[in-house]
């Protein structure tokens, strides 16, 4: 049975919560094919061109780790109140895939409907009569089109996107728009590709009563917004930052961070050639340039480090030398940074760290989602060592949180960790427009100049510190008077090695005191209140849309819960406050052991007999029923 | 102790350089290494070095893992930033500070330990990527931090203090380099500082990844025995006391112009240092290979410089990278600012 | 798919080797791996040289990293354990398995990126330590699985899918190898199986560290382009479609007896794969590496048995382990009981 | 200031408790030397003398992180009731190292005495009237047995060791035997060495009125016990519970782990040589033979690794493969094992990693300990990843736990971590002698012989399990139907590459369930009630010693407290009946940030506003008062 369909099938049986008859903006459509047949695009182009009408849409990639026959899905989900999450339901099911095609089938909610590929799919025991079935030729249609067998398979996505189309009443003016801003400059691809998507449209439209009467209506729901994955996010994000320098080693899911982040760089950040003032006779740089123009220089300079501990030692020795640095990883690299992570902390080096979770133990589940490294990253690296963490919940958090970051490691000269996963990282979402205020200046954080050394006596490396626990550091090469040793060995507040007990501690009681004074600088949690609810439910990160819907669902019937999504860590007053206020709070996460749980015990003095727990994590993004039964359950309801 | 004394390692020198900067200029403070130590001569030569370079201190960068090695970044250059960072990452750690700021020197020392053990990849995919920088080895056959354990330059078959065999076969950085296209590779020995000076020079100028191996006496756990037997025939007077630490005088010799000379070791056994031959020529790959096979087989340590290609572009001349330091530049040059995100976000709608 | 048809592996063949067994006792199931993969052409080659090689499938024990190529051992050896760990640790944990067992042929599946890049440390200290195995580079200049970064073994200049340089000069596990003292060193081509199942049956029957280094293309991600122009025209053309993975014919070709052959490879450009002269000798390190470095400077990947030293003792040959494997010893052989632990501790009173 | 003055002088201001006078068989000696002067074994020969007088004594280093000339301490302690914690007192300095002479001074309690070498330290302003001085020329005295300046360094060490000895009553006869042992074979050293005794001893008792008033009387408290550091004892628990290979990368304070390891196999695991029954033609192994005697075999491995990440790849390596294997590192070394350990976790394969910890965060301070990697060690790797922890408390738990952690990683078929730290490993300990049943089979788990198989109709991974969650293994090798696919990515119940939810799972569920099946072969907690108490107190590891004294003394004070020491983790029940049993609980632990605190209102669902905290980390072994003020602060007295 595939992993998709397990999803559905194999959810242990909970009370079913009240079905909503799909409708207008309101419906999921599901599109199977198999790894490595180009959907992507044609899936993204739907998707697209929803939102162009107006209408809140959602696409989750259901991905095997593989390039190239596996089975793959992408649940789309219309929602015209702005719902995003999944619901576990599937209205028409694109089965494009006929090594899945029984499965897929199946999987259709009774009333919905499978389009298929007549040419590919001739014979099947129609076996449910609840669903309706539309066959569409796909394969055969686009025959006419092109010769090339790749191009064909590509054709053939965009003529089931056509048929797609007709069903659901996407407006093919849009999709047409689409097409042709992306096939720009290639008119030959583009007219295949427009003809394709016609003929989709059209045999559809001629042999079925079009549109389903689940589909889509144009509406205002998308003005202001973009449609985009958090990994491209979290790039402009560094890129506007000004982040100059990014170290990484290639790990599914957060690969998409640092290809675009080149890319942006590539575009934003490549400046006609200058002549600098050469301190050590910088001489005849370019003789060997082969990556850029004539003529012209990068202002930045990304590193494909030969591992992760490499990467994020480039990104402490950068930052130590006053670049803005980043890496990004996902949790088997993350778990190859604790020792680096460790001395970043402890000689205060600030270092930013997007952490794209993926399904663990071990190598896991790559191309699944989780939010299970919440342990490993508050407390990366032995000895007393902690982390300053951020929880996106969608791409805007993302862009957002990483200029956090970069200003948050910088002011506190220490790592900050982002944590992101799969399911922001990779799939489209529908988010405000990003913002950005020209006024903006970063937070370097307390870095003397020639300046300021000069009228010092002498300059030691940890003191004084000013009222957030936070001592000046200096650059190398800025001034002699700035020099001092940097190491990760024992040492007192002027920088020396020490081994007295009362120095050493003196410098790690600051350090632990700066983490405290550093949370009022990250973001705060967001709480609602439901009018004198007794019951609280957390959460963080990407499960917010689906335990935001199921809060709404659970009020809607009769059970009033007041929320709360944890932002960073360490935690706010505002979490302890929230978990105070509530005669019981439910922790919603996407782990198996409850890691936001045993962090909110630990850190936020929650009592841990009035905090339940609700956990998925089979690895895809939690569903709105899961979080809705899993509360019920807890509530013994 | 009275009875243990350092010698403050450089000679005092009043003559000025070109940056009118005295020897004392380039020191820093006291070694707490043991007396004798072949790093501390070491030292003294990077010193002598720096200044004859005439560089200016606070724009030198000091980088080393961890080891005895590692610790001598503490003992000079006063006046430059010193990282003394963990086990085996200054490469990484090297190559993001250079990244980040092109114009300044960057110096890393290293063990044998910390370069070619914990940190063998990354010592491997830095000569790959030409960071300018130099990379010193100081190449002692042991751990001597943590007491004598075998590193992976300790001959085959020689014994431990502790009366172990090194069962592996030792790996030549040398060699090592050249299999991975390395522009500059030298080897000296800490106790012959007029040999070791101009070579130190010589990488400190370089315009690449110039990696250095020093011969480096460690005098209390050396293992450099050439003989199991004469090894094993000094034991029996051993002492058997692990914490006794005796003061020792540092190694030397001089490396003869012409043939080689064998260098006695603490420890026991000797270590046959050659210098090069009159005809030798550093820049050809092949014949460079063939004359390190040959020695190697034979037993020797040739030193001198090996193996120098200038012609390779660095880390950032092959990518381009802006000529004003990347942690230099305005964040406005940075920033693409408001207009260009919304003009971006066009092909997110 | 039924436009994406695999081919199963082996050909369908009767004949029974010594142990009366066919090649089907040999094979695994269907590979997950694009169609024409070089990985998988390699697999075949495996079986047939492990058929051939007359091993008893269950006596092997097949380990691997993290990569395409490191999936492989899925896909042959059914009845034989395999290992598949993390990425760029085989080593390591095959050096711990024969430490276990040293009774068992372990046979490690690597890629260029698990090998060299992540790995490499790893890789170099499992060649000095002699540890019996087979080590074999599934060598295609990209990260497959991750969808195309260059990895160490790419030519400097190559064009990614993503239309970055490559910036860093490529390693050669050849070279790398011998100067490292590696016992066995072979090069074939995963297009060849007649050139390559030869060398593989070598490799298995090697008392050391065997390294073989197989260019096995990587039909979706290849990087190969020689010149940055040629490949720059194709791409006007390209469908720009990321997760497209179009089934590929294997690349195939005979490397002559005498000469070099040029294949051209699936993203453009090729490689130059030359046979071993015939009074080539592999049992002298010195013209092997003279060999080796006159060829890396032409261009050119020299294929066959490149290197080999049967004197050499293996891990457990050189310290003397037992000859019954550790792990097959009955507890009262390890545990000196009650009365030696009372004796023991008389040294603690 | 010296580290060791500064943690006397520097510790913050608390009431002091009322000082008991030292006595016969109660106080404390301190002896200051250089490192790299040879005076561990000079040191080292007192503390077995007082020990083979019968009365309990410990001795603790104080060590730098050097190898020559650098302070160093040693903290002699002798009780006849057997207290073996530091006190913070010093009655008797022997001040060696004239770079110290002052604060060394200074730190001598009011009444104590200083014992100098008249040699080396000619001219001092004696500052202090409160405290005796006795001079001996020690050097000066040692010039006529020997003309090696190596060897004289080394007498006059045992020439100190004289003269306490008379001032301290420590019977000469005594120390004479111990010198003529260590001698055995090499008459010339046991004769300058034993001269060098008298010599120091006669000069002392002929000067000073020996002994003192506080001194060593023989007695009968050391019946049935040995000294020894925990180092050793790990080692010989290693031997005794089978294991054949080890890996590891030397790293203070765990590397003599590993040296006696070493040195034991060397003893007791090298056998005649024999041929075996060859799989694949073994062939004339021996012919590089270079460490193990002609005709010989070892029947052990142990390899040198290249770093930490190889050490433990090679254990995971090893026990999948069937053999006992272990590591011995320190937090920076667990810290590069993270991904390994999660591995095993996942993919179920037995290790053993002795964890000796040290001062964090980073390099910290190599030779000053700490019990700061519990986080770490509990949580190491990405993901949901948990592992079985032991803490010994002393060198004889060492022993006892190594072999239980083999049992427990076999029986379990996961990572054993077993969490000593620098003050038990490196410090000689009076424990009670190490026992042995030759009736002990060691548990190796549920692994399938060829028999086994046979009977099977197939062979899956990871199920059927048993009421403990473990399935059955099998070795690589034995049984063509016994292979199965290891791996770190996702898997069901088979065994088998899985991406389905369900599945997944099925199998991280079990893991779960495994883990918390395991506590019941983990050493429960040590629990003492002192009648009725409301306050207990909770502790781990080598704090134990000062904590148990401390609750000693505070119940002499009226301030009765509960004790309970955990051993292992995940806890057994009766830490939550215990947590549940008392109105307040205070941890006492030595790291900064409380983290078995942590650890339980995680996983003990301890209610944070009632377990108090009382944290010593800066470097030193706990001292007694530090842990009674600690508790009278925390209960507000
Ligand atoms: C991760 C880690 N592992 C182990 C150590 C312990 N350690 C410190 S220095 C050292 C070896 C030093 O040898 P080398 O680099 O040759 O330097 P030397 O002391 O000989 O100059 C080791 C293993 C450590 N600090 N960190
Ligand atoms: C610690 C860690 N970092 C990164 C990855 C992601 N990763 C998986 S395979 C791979 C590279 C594979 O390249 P190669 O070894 O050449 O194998 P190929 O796929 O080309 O056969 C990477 C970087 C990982 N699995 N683990
Ligand atoms: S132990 Fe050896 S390497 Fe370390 S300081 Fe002493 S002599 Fe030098
Ligand atoms: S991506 Fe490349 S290496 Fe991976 S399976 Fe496909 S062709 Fe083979
Ligand atoms: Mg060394
Ligand atoms: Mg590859």
């Amino acid at each position: 049975m595939s992993a998709w369909a397990a999803s559905i099938d194999e959810r242990p049986a909970a009370p079913a919560p009240p079905e909503r008859a799909p409708g207008v903006n309101d419906f999921s459509c599901t599109i199977a094919t198999a790894n490595g047949t180009g959907s992507a695009s044609a899936n993204a182009l739907l998707v697209r061109a929803v939102f162009r009408m107006g209408v809140p849409v959602s696409g989750k990639n259901l991905l095997p780790s593989n390039i190239q026959g596996m089975p793959t899905w992408y649940e789309i989900r219309v929602n015209g109140d702005g719902h995003t999450a999944r619901t576990g339901r599937c209205h028409l099911m694109a089965a494009m895939n006929a090594q899945t095609f029984p499965q897929d089938v199946a999987a259709v909610a009774p009333g919905g409907y499978v389009l298929y590929d007549a040419t590919a799919v001739p014979s099947y025991r129609w076996e449910r009569d609840d669903v309706g079935f539309l066959g569409v030729p796909l394969s055969l249609l686009v025959g006419e089109v092109s010769e090339d067998p790749r191009q064909r398979v590509l054709l053939r996505n965009v003529a089931y996107v056509g048929a797609l189309s007709a069903l659901l009443a996407v407006d093919p003016t849009v999709v047409a728009a689409a097409l042709s801003e992306r096939f720009a400059g290639r008119p030959e691809l583009e007219q295949a590709n427009q003809r394709a998507f016609e003929l989709g449209f059209d045999h559809a439209e001629s042999r079925v009563d079009c549109p389903l009467p689940f589909h889509v209506a144009p509406a205002h729901g998308t003005a202001g917004a973009v449609l985009m994955d958090g990994n491209t996010s979290t790039a402009i994000g560094c890129l506007y930052a000004g982040a100059t320098v990014a170290a990484w080693y290639p790990i599914t899911p957060s690969t998409s961070v640092m290809d675009r982040f080149g890319e942006l760089c590539a575009r934003y950040r490549r400046v006609p050639d200058v002549q600098p003032a050469d301190a050590l006779g910088g001489g005849p740089a370019g003789a060997g340039d082969l990556d850029t123009p004539a003529g012209q220089r990068d202002n930045y300079l990304i590193v494909q480090a030969e591992d992760e501990l490499a990467a994020i030692g480039m990104v402490v020795g950068a930052n130590w030398n006053g670049a803005r640095a980043f890496t990004a990883t996902s949790g088997p690299g993350l778990s190859l940074m604790g020792e680096l992570l460790g001395l970043a902390y402890y000689a205060e080096i600030p270092a930013v760290v997007f952490d794209v979770q993926r399904s663990g133990p071990s190598t896991g589940m790559p191309t699944r989602t989780q939010q299970a490294d919440l342990l490993e990253a508050a407390y990366a690296s032995h000895g007393d060592t902690k982390h300053l963490l951020l929880f996106p919940a969608d791409p805007k958090e993302c862009f957002d949180f990483a200029v956090v970051a970069f200003d948050a490691a910088e002011r506190f000269q220490t790592p900050v960790l982002v944590l992101s996963d799969f399911d922001i990282g990779m799939n489209d979402w529908v988010v405000p427009r990003l913002q950005w205020d020209d006024r903006f200046q970063p937070d370097r954080g307390r870095v003397l100049s020639r300046g300021d050394l000069a009228s010092m006596e002498r300059y030691f490396r940890y003191a004084p510190w000013d009222d957030e626990h936070v001592a000046a550091r200096t650059l190398p090469g800025v001034d002699p008077k700035g020099a001092y040793f940097t190491r990760g060995s024992g040492h007192d507040s002027l920088g020396d090695y020490t081994e007295a007990p009362q120095r050493y501690q003196e410098v790690v009681d600051r350090l632990a005191a700066k983490h405290a004074a550093a949370t009022g600088h990250l973001p705060e949690p967001l709480v609602e209140h439901h009018g004198g609810a007794r019951v609280g439910v957390i959460t963080l990160g990407s499960a917010d849309a689906a335990v935001r819907e199921a809060v709404e669902e659970l009020a809607g019937r009769g059970v009033p819960v007041d929320y709360l999504r944890v932002r960073s860590f360490p935690f706010h007053a505002a979490v302890a406050d929230f978990l105070r206020a509530h005669d019981r709070c439910i922790v919603v996460e996407q782990n198996r052991d409850g890691q936001l749980r045993s962090l909110l015990v630990a850190e936020a003095a929650a009592a841990p007999d009035r905090l339940g727990s609700v956990r998925c994590y089979g690895g895809l993004p939690v569903t709105v029923p899961d979080v809705v039964d899993g509360i019920l359950l807890e509530l013994g309801r | 102790m009275p009875s243990i004394t350092k010698p403050l390692i450089p000679a005092v020198r009043r003559e000025r350089n070109a940056l009118g900067l005295t020897i004392r200029d380039y020191e820093g403070p006291m070694s707490t290494l043991c007396a004798g130590c072949g790093h501390d001569s070491t030292t003294a030569a990077l010193v002598q070095a720096l200044w004859q370079s005439n560089l200016e201190p606070h724009r030198v960068v000091k980088l080393s893992g961890i080891g005895c090695s590692s610790k001598t970044p503490t003992y000079f250059l006063r006046s430059a930033h010193g990282f003394n960072s963990v086990h085996g990452r200054m490469a990484p750690i090297a190559t993001g500070a250079n990244a980040a700021n092109r114009d300044l020197l960057y110096l890393g020392i290293s063990g044998d330990g910390d370069a070619l053990s914990i940190g063998l990849g990354h010592l491997c995919h830095a000569v790959r990527r030409n960071v300018r920088m130099v990379y010193l080895i100081e190449n002692n056959g042991v751990y001597g931090l943590t007491k004598g354990q075998f590193s992976p330059t300790a001959d085959l078959g020689s014994l431990s203090h502790r009366g172990e065999h090194n069962l592996v076969p030792p790996i030549d950085p040398m060699l090592l380099g050249l299999s991975l296209g390395a522009t500059f590779l030298a080897r000296g020995f800490s106790g012959d500082k007029a040999h070791l000076v101009p070579i130190l020079e010589a990488a400190l100028a370089h315009r690449g990844f110039a990696l250095v191996d020093v011969i480096s006496p460690c005098v209390q756990f050396n293992n450099h025995a050439a003989s199991t037997k004469s090894y094993a025939a000094t034991r029996a007077h051993e002492l058997h006391v692990t914490d006794l630490a005796v003061p020792h005088a540092p190694v030397t010799a001089t490396i003869p112009t012409e043939g080689a000379v064998d260098v006695p070791m603490p420890g026991g056994g000797s270590v046959r240092l050659r210098a090069l031959p009159a005809d030798y020529d550093p820049t050809d790959r092949r014949s460079v290979s063939a004359f390190l096979h040959e020695h190697a087989g034979r037993g020797e340590v040739p030193t001198g410089l090996l193996f120098l290609d200038e012609s390779v572009p660095d880390m950032h001349e092959r990518s381009g990278s802006s000529r004003v330091p990347l942690n230099q530049l305005a964040f406005d040059e940075l920033c693409p600012g408001a207009d260009a995100l919304d003009a971006l976000q066009a092909a997110y709608r």
